[in-house]
């Protein structure tokens, strides 16, 4: 029960962050969303791991925290250089986010 | 004696794929050390090995007998089987021997279309491509076929991507879109068998299917299998991959694929409606007749018609495959044998035939730098060997008597009596008519147009020379000797009509 | 499968011109070398038909058989009278036209003449092929072949009309053949599982009613060298191209492969008594009919001299299916001599038009008032030629025309003698008043202003040759009349 | 998982709906690709469905004799199909590098109209 | 995400749509899938993306055409399906055809035959090998063409647009 | 992002742990969800975020195309070369019953291999297909890497 109330919790919260990814309006606001979305998934899916019974499926949650992280830096340095590869040093003029290159400026 | 050596022939099935799959590894090592020359001798050596093998496995499965591989060692339906029937390995043959003459044609086109420092990489490539070709050919389980599909179709990607303009990059981005689309339908397709039958070999599905033959299911896979095939092998509507395709690729991969790609598709939608689909309905009442052939009809006519309109010869042949696949799938949806043998041999005659034309035209890129009609005015007198090349595979394309073509249309149009099917026989005669527009046209300008000033005498290289007249050659003598192609294809047909179980 | 065997002379008969193209292309770079090559194959051919003469008179059928093409379809081949007398007009017509293109094409210093040679060469081995072809399937082939290699021919010119031409050319030929002819040979297989021509007919127990008809329109309109109206548009507009082309195309080789294929289809295939029993077969006669009284008087309306002839060929042509039409051995035997005495007749006219144009450069009639005096030789051989289409007396065109009637008659199909002799008089008003402005009116100024005189010698020499060839055949026509009468069955 | 059941299939047909659509509809050459991943992902989940047991669980062996495991071997072919579904997003995505290389867009409609032209 | 027109956006919710994907593959008990899904999908597909997109453009132009085709393709596929879902056996139920003796063989025997627990890693490595390797070529294809496709071209000018060959 | 301290000494920290991480993925792959391709992904993933945190340039230096077409190539000879030792060994292909005496042991050491080679050729074309993208310099882009 225990288990099944944590699993409902989550879900809610993934929904609640899903709809912050897809509503925007800046670009941090959806990663913030998606980041939180991967660690709340790493939660489900221990509890979920311990609902069916075998709890011992936990290096899938770790390979997601992995995921997540490693993700989350590509994004960000995508938006710091618009590059992943090569430049090191960050532009020096400030980088046009790329939510403002197709919607004119909304955030 | 090392167990290998003293039992080679048995493993000739898994050694047919896994040759030259090993190959491309290899020849990517190649590029590595960079030792570039190489590449090319490494990839004709093997691929002629592969031909070996392929005609050395159509002689020991010819009279209908059937060679049963187990992969890893694990019997048929808990493993992977390999299963060669006499269709299979014709397929394998056609494959392996276009392979072979290609490369040994392609070598001085390649170095002319691609940096040398890619060669490596390319017939690594190709040599996935070719292994791809035959995997799908000998497979005897359901989800290999679509692995090696994808492998074939890839590779294929990056082949047709290789070519010089740019639009050889959209044509494959197309292609790939389409035939990502066509292989996932197929995967469907797969799963709903799977799911109502439980198993992956095709033998042990077409046994385990009679119990579910009439569920809605079955049909649904039925649906999707044809269509994701049919986008595979580009029957019309579904063709639009196809003439960008051919058109950009590289003259060389143009010829290749053309004479092969498309084939082995048809043949896999063969084994699985004759084999599988087969035994849930009679063949006869099979959604050919409905859905196929008025398809095929169609696909005749606008790939004939809309090759009439092109200006490029590249993508005038290009059309023109569209409606030869269409003969191909009209002589497979009338489900009778001479129909099947018609398709079937057509899959054969059509290999060499486009292979010719193509070959031939790449030899006219190799020298004039484009395809365009009106670049090749008066090329009967520039390049007499190369037009005069494309003047026998443009006849047997129209199927004029004396070659290839002919023996297809003949037993096509046979069929179509057969059946009672008076329209489509007089159609099938019209549709040649307007093939003989098409390659006149071309004719025309070979022939009967002055070159332009200044143009002299000059053939491509020898060896490419050869190669080009080998086929074109080639269409005449199976327009002659029709032993192979015609054995082949009627001891298949009526494997398939058996369900597989001669 | 049989071997092909070089040594046998059927096969010879095809190869000998054959290998003779490769060896007139070998030798394109020397002109004397190369006529010499195709006049030694000429013969050569020749002597070979002709040794196979005696045989076939004596009764023999030599066959042979090369390979299958599929499973239980041969490359075969088997002699019977009318490809014999077939063969033997067209080989010994092609010396004489060797001769003739020599003078005509180094007259007119045409262009390509490798190309030219080379492609009349085989355009007789797929004559030579067609005249013996065993069954419906070698027909078909060699039938196609002639269409291919003479494709050039009618091209040679090289320019947009000659393009033209060959277009309308190529496509009602192939067209016709592959839209109907081979429908109706895939028919024939698909009834009976053979093609082979055999006595008696082939279909002439599996076939009756409606369908005989059908299968007759299949093959008459599919065989389009035979040129019945609507099919005929081909053949004028064929004479874009030189004239030993011309000859060949409508007095030897395409024009006679096409009636021989319908006498063939109708006496093998058919068979007389099939056609003559089935009332759905009547109609051949109708368009035959047409054909003769239509084609005759769009010839009285041209000005052209070698289009005028090529409308005579039409109606000429058409005299051979009315012949057949008749269903009656009697008329079947004129139909198989005329095959042979227009053959005879026409090529004199086609060279003597030819030799106008390379002596004079003169095309169109109009312009021939009076040329009888300066080429009296050319005009004798014309006038020759020209008793033979109309069916006069010491001519060739008489036997032919003798036996025609004498079927109708013996048929008693009076409609058929009414239409012969209808056409005969249209023939004599198209062609006697060309005899008459060249020998008996007065020279224009304008002609006047250049004068000219006879062709060169290899023409003229062509030219005598078939005008006397014309007239033997009415003095000596015994071997003709005998392979006729074989092929008839009386 | 019950709730899941009978539902479950038709979650898959409305997700390739969608990734198809995507593909097919879509002038963008990166959101076809994207479209072709939801399309592929969602064939995933058909096969993973067929192969779901109630009560079972992931195929590995516990030692206990009792226990109900879910089929093996649809996941077995989707790993597989994984596979290929990301080597051709790959792929595909070098080639729009390229396509936006050459012609300076990467709109479908955008590139016909170059090739048009040429 | 069909309708977005920052592509960036449409990069992250497949980045959760995989994810998510990922969570219910291990409910139904495919857990290696869910492994691999979230590996590719939410790691290797996002960089790719993001790569592609740092090299090419954000933005996304409206489409001009109206999507009445497409709409109608989908759609009948989409009601072949539904059509086919009919007849499909229960979800879950153990009696399905799929799970047939040849599941139930390779569940029973696999421990003893391969002498390994992970059922998954028996079949895919063992029983079904051949198909890793075509899946192991399929990726080495894949490696190969991305280098054959974004082979280096150095001497290339800076000059934008179309190049015409 | 040379002034991003915290995520590079982040990233080099966890770096030794998610390298284990793949390593227990490739060989406990057996008894637990995983196996080779998992932990080639998981070390591609390890790699392209040092790389993505330290620049291109920095990570080829350890680990340049060729040696990572070399590798990409050598997997799969791996796995083939697995299955073309049990040819060898007078069985059919795959079979690794006959990489060993005890049929069971073989299966196992047959799997390992092959894991191993999918490990290694998922890696690295990972690791190739990264290179390209990020390496990429088509018009508009100067930067010049080295080889």
């Amino acid at each position: 029960m225990m288990f099944v109330t944590a699993a409902v919790a989550l879900l809610v919260t993934m929904a609640l962050a899903l709809a912050r990814a897809l509503l925007g309006p800046t670009v941090y606001d959806r990663i913030l969303a998606v980041n939180m979305i991967g660690t709340k998934t790493v939660l489900l899916i221990a509890v979920l791991g311990f609902l069916n019974g075998r709890p011992d499926f936990m290096d899938i949650s770790l390979l997601y925290a992995l995921i997540n992280f490693t993700g989350m830096l590509a994004v960000l340095k995508f938006i710091r250089v618009g590059h992943l590869g090569g430049q090191e040093e960050p532009a020096t003029e400030p980088v046009e986010l790329p939510e403002s290159n197709g919607e004119g400026g909304r955030q | 004696m090392n167990p290998l050596l003293a039992n080679i022939v048995g493993h000739f099935p898994i050694l047919q794929v896994v040759v030259p799959l090993v190959s491309a590894p290899l020849l990517s090592l190649l590029a590595f050390l960079r030792i570039r020359g190489l590449a090319w001798i490494v990839a004709t050596l093997v691929s002629l090995i592969t031909t070996v093998i392929a005609a050395s496995l159509l002689a020991s499965v010819w009279g209908g007998k059937v060679i049963s591989y187990e992969v890893g060692g694990w019997a048929a339906p808990w493993g992977i089987e390999y299963r060669i029937d006499t269709l299979g390995a014709l397929l394998l043959l056609i494959v392996a021997s276009i392979s072979t003459v290609t490369l040994v044609y392609g070598r001085s086109s390649v170095l002319q279309e691609i940096p040398e420092d890619r060669h490596p990489l390319f017939y690594t490539a190709w040599m996935l491509c070719v292994a791809g070709l035959l995997g799908m050919a000998v497979t005897g389980d359901a989800f290999n076929v679509f692995v090696f599909l994808e492998i074939s179709s890839l590779s294929s990607y990056v082949l047709i991507a290789a070519g010089k303009r740019r639009e050889s990059l959209t044509a494959a981005y197309r292609y790939l879109i389409l035939g990502t689309i066509g292989a996932t339908f197929f995967l469907i397709g797969v799963g709903l068998v799977y799911m109502m039958t439980g198993t992956l070999n095709i033998a042990d599905m077409a046994e385990k299917i009679v119990a579910v033959r009439d569920t809605r299911a079955i049909k649904a896979a039925a649906a999707f299998l044809t269509v994701g095939l049919a986008l595979k092998f580009a029957l019309f509507p579904l063709h639009l991959w196809l003439p960008g395709a051919y058109t950009f690729a590289p003259s060389t991969v143009s010829a290749f694929l053309a004479a092969t790609a498309t084939k082995v598709s048809i043949y896999v939608l063969l084994r699985f409606d004759f084999i599988i689909f087969g035994q849930a309905t009679p063949v006869a009442g099979l959604h050919f007749s409905q859905f196929l052939m008025p398809l095929s009809l169609a696909a005749i006519f606008a790939g004939s018609i809309a090759a009439v309109f092109q200006t490029n010869l590249k993508r005038l042949l290009a059309y023109s495959s569209v409606a030869q696949i269409g003969y191909i799938v009209l002589g497979i949806s009338f489900a009778n044998e001479d129909g099947l043998t018609g398709g079937i041999v057509h899959m054969f005659n059509h290999a060499a035939t486009k292979g010719a034309l193509f070959m031939a035209v790449g030899a006219m890129v190799y020298r004039l730098g484009s395809a365009e009609l009106h670049d090749l005015r008066g090329l009967g007198r520039r390049m007499p060997l190369t037009a005069f090349s494309f003047f026998l595979g443009g006849i047997s394309l129209i199927g004029v008597p004396f070659t290839a073509g002919f023996i297809s249309k003949w037993y096509l149009i046979s069929a179509a009596l057969d059946d009672g099917n008076w329209p489509i026989a007089v159609l099938l005669l019209l549709s040649s008519l307007i093939a003989v527009i098409y390659i006149w046209r071309v004719i025309e300008v070979f022939y009967f147009t002055p070159p332009p000033d200044g143009a002299k005498t000059r053939e491509a290289p020898a060896v490419m020379l050869a190669m080009v007249v080998l086929m074109a050659a080639a269409t005449v003598y199976f327009g002659l000797d029709t032993r192979l192609s015609v054995g082949a294809a009627n001891e298949a047909a009526r494997i398939l009509l058996s369900g597989g179980l001669l | 499968m049989t071997g092909i065997f070089l040594t046998d002379p059927i096969t010879l008969s095809v190869a000998i011109p054959a290998l003779g193209a490769l060896l007139i292309a070998l030798g394109s770079r020397s002109p004397n070398l190369r006529e010499t090559m195709t006049l030694l194959t000429a013969t050569a051919l020749a002597v070979n038909v002709y040794a196979l003469l005696p045989d076939v008179l004596a009764g023999g059928r030599p066959a042979t058989a090369w390979f299958s093409i599929l499973p239980g379809i041969e490359m075969a081949f088997r002699i019977e009278p009318l490809g014999m007398l077939f063969a033997a007009v067209a080989s010994l017509l092609w010396i004489v036209n060797s001769v003739y293109s020599i003078g005509y094409m180094r007259g007119n210093r045409e262009h390509k003449q490798t190309r030219f040679y080379v492609c009349f060469a085989l355009a007789i081995a797929a004559t030579m092929g067609i005249a013996f072809a065993g069954n419906l399937l070698t027909l078909f082939f060699f039938y196609e072949a002639l269409t291919l290699v003479t494709y050039p021919l009618v091209t040679h010119k090289g320019n947009d009309e000659a393009r033209k031409a060959g277009r309308v050319y190529l496509g009602i030929l192939i067209g016709t053949s592959i839209g109907f002819q081979l429908l109706a040979i895939l028919w024939v297989y698909a009834s009976t599982g053979s093609g082979t021509f055999s006595d008696g007919g082939l279909i002439a127990n599996s076939f009756t009613g409606a369908p005989v008809g059908l299968l007759l329109i299949l093959f008459i309109y599919g065989i389009g060298k035979a040129a019945v109206m609507p099919v005929h548009r081909w053949l004028p507009a064929a004479m874009v191209a030189p004239t030993p082309v011309s000859a060949l195309l409508h007095a030897v080789a395409v024009v006679k492969a096409g009636v021989f294929s319908v006498i063939k289809v109708a006496v093998y295939v058919f068979g007389l008594d099939l056609l003559a029993r089935e009332a759905s077969a009547d109609w051949l006669f109708y368009a035959a009919a047409f054909t003769v009284i239509a084609a005759s008087i769009v010839a009285l309306r041209q000005d052209n001299l070698k289009r005028r002839l090529a409308y005579s060929t039409i109606s000429q042509l058409s005299y051979v299916v009315l012949a057949v039409s008749i269903y009656n051995p009697i008329a079947l035997a004129g139909a198989a001599i005329h095959i042979a005495a227009h053959a005879f007749g026409k090529i004199t006219l086609f060279f003597a038009a030819g030799s106008i144009y390379t002596a004079g450069h003169k095309t169109e009639i109009s312009q021939l008032d009076g040329i009888g005096k300066r080429m009296p030789i050319t005009m004798i051989a014309f006038a020759i030629g020209s008793f033979s289409m109309i069916g006069l007396p010491l001519t060739a065109g008489f036997v032919s025309k003798w036996y025609m009637l004498s079927g109708a008659y013996a048929a008693q199909h009076y409609l058929a003698i009414a239409v012969i002799v209808v056409s005969t008089l249209l023939n004599a008003a198209y062609f006697l008043p060309v005899i008459h402005a060249a020998f008996f009116r007065k020279e224009s100024a304008e002609s006047a202003a250049h004068p000219h005189g006879e062709a060169p010698l290899p023409i003229l020499l062509a030219l005598v040759t078939t005008a006397s060839l014309t007239v033997a055949l009415f003095l000596y026509p015994d071997p003709a009349i005998a392979l006729a009468k074989m092929l008839a069955g009386i | 998982m019950a709730w899941l059941a009978p539902y479950n299939y038709w979650i898959f047909v409305f997700l390739m709906m969608i990734g198809l659509y995507t593909v097919v509809a879509r002038g963008n050459l990166v959101k076809k690709v994207i479209g072709l991943n939801v399309f592929q992902a969602s064939v995933i989940l058909f096969y993973v469905s067929m192969g779901k047991i109630n009560g079972g669980t992931a195929p590995i062996l516990t030692g206990d004799p009792d226990t109900v495991y879910s089929n093996p071997l649809p996941h077995v072919l989707m790993l597989t199909a994984i596979v290929v579904g990301v080597a051709t997003t790959a792929l595909a995505l070098a080639l729009v590098v390229r396509i936006n290389d050459a012609y300076g867009t990467v709109e479908e409609d955008e590139v016909q109209e170059m090739d048009r032209a040429s | 995400m069909v309708r977005m027109r920052s592509l960036f956006a449409a990069v992250m919710l497949a980045s959760i749509y995989s994810l998510l994907m990922a969570a219910i593959f291990v409910v139904l008990d495919a857990v290696d899938v869910a492994f691999t899904e979230a590996a590719v999908g939410a790691g290797i597909s996002t960089v790719l993306m993001l790569g592609t997109l740092a090299l090419t453009t954000n933005r996304e132009k409206d489409p001009a055409h109206k999507p009445l085709l497409p709409l109608l393709v989908v759609t009948i596929t989409g009601a072949a399906l539904i059509y086919g879902t009919l007849d499909f056996p229960a979800f879950g139920s153990p009696d399905a055809p799929v799970h047939s003796e040849l599941s139930r063989r390779f569940i029973e025997k696999s421990g003893e035959e391969i002498g390994i627990p992970n059922i998954v890693t028996s079949v895919l490595a063992s029983y079904r090998g051949y198909d890793t390797l075509g899946e192991t070529t399929v990726i080495f294809t894949a490696g190969i063409g991305v280098a054959f496709i974004l082979w280096r071209q150095r001497r290339r000018h800076k000059r934008k647009g179309g190049r015409k060959t | 992002m040379k002034h991003h301290l915290i995520p590079r000494i982040v990233a080099r920290l966890l770096l030794p742990f998610i390298l284990l991480f793949g390593l227990y993925v490739q060989f406990h792959g057996d008894y637990s969800p995983g196996g080779g391709f998992q932990a080639g992904v998981i070390f591609a993933v390890a790699y392209i975020l040092y790389a993505i945190l330290y620049g291109l340039a920095e990570v080829k230096r350890f680990l340049g195309d060729g040696i990572v077409r070399f590798l990409a190539a050598l997997g799969v000879l791996l796995y083939a070369g697995t299955g073309v030792a049990s040819l060898f060994l007078g069985r059919n292909f795959l079979d690794y019953s006959a990489l060993s005496e005890d049929a069971v042991f073989g299966q196992e050491l047959g799997i390992w291999l092959v894991e191993l080679g999918v490990g290694i050729t998922v890696f690295s074309v990972m690791v190739m297909i990264f290179y390209a993208f990020a390496g990429y310099h088509g018009i508009g882009d100067i930067e010049e890497l080295e080889d």
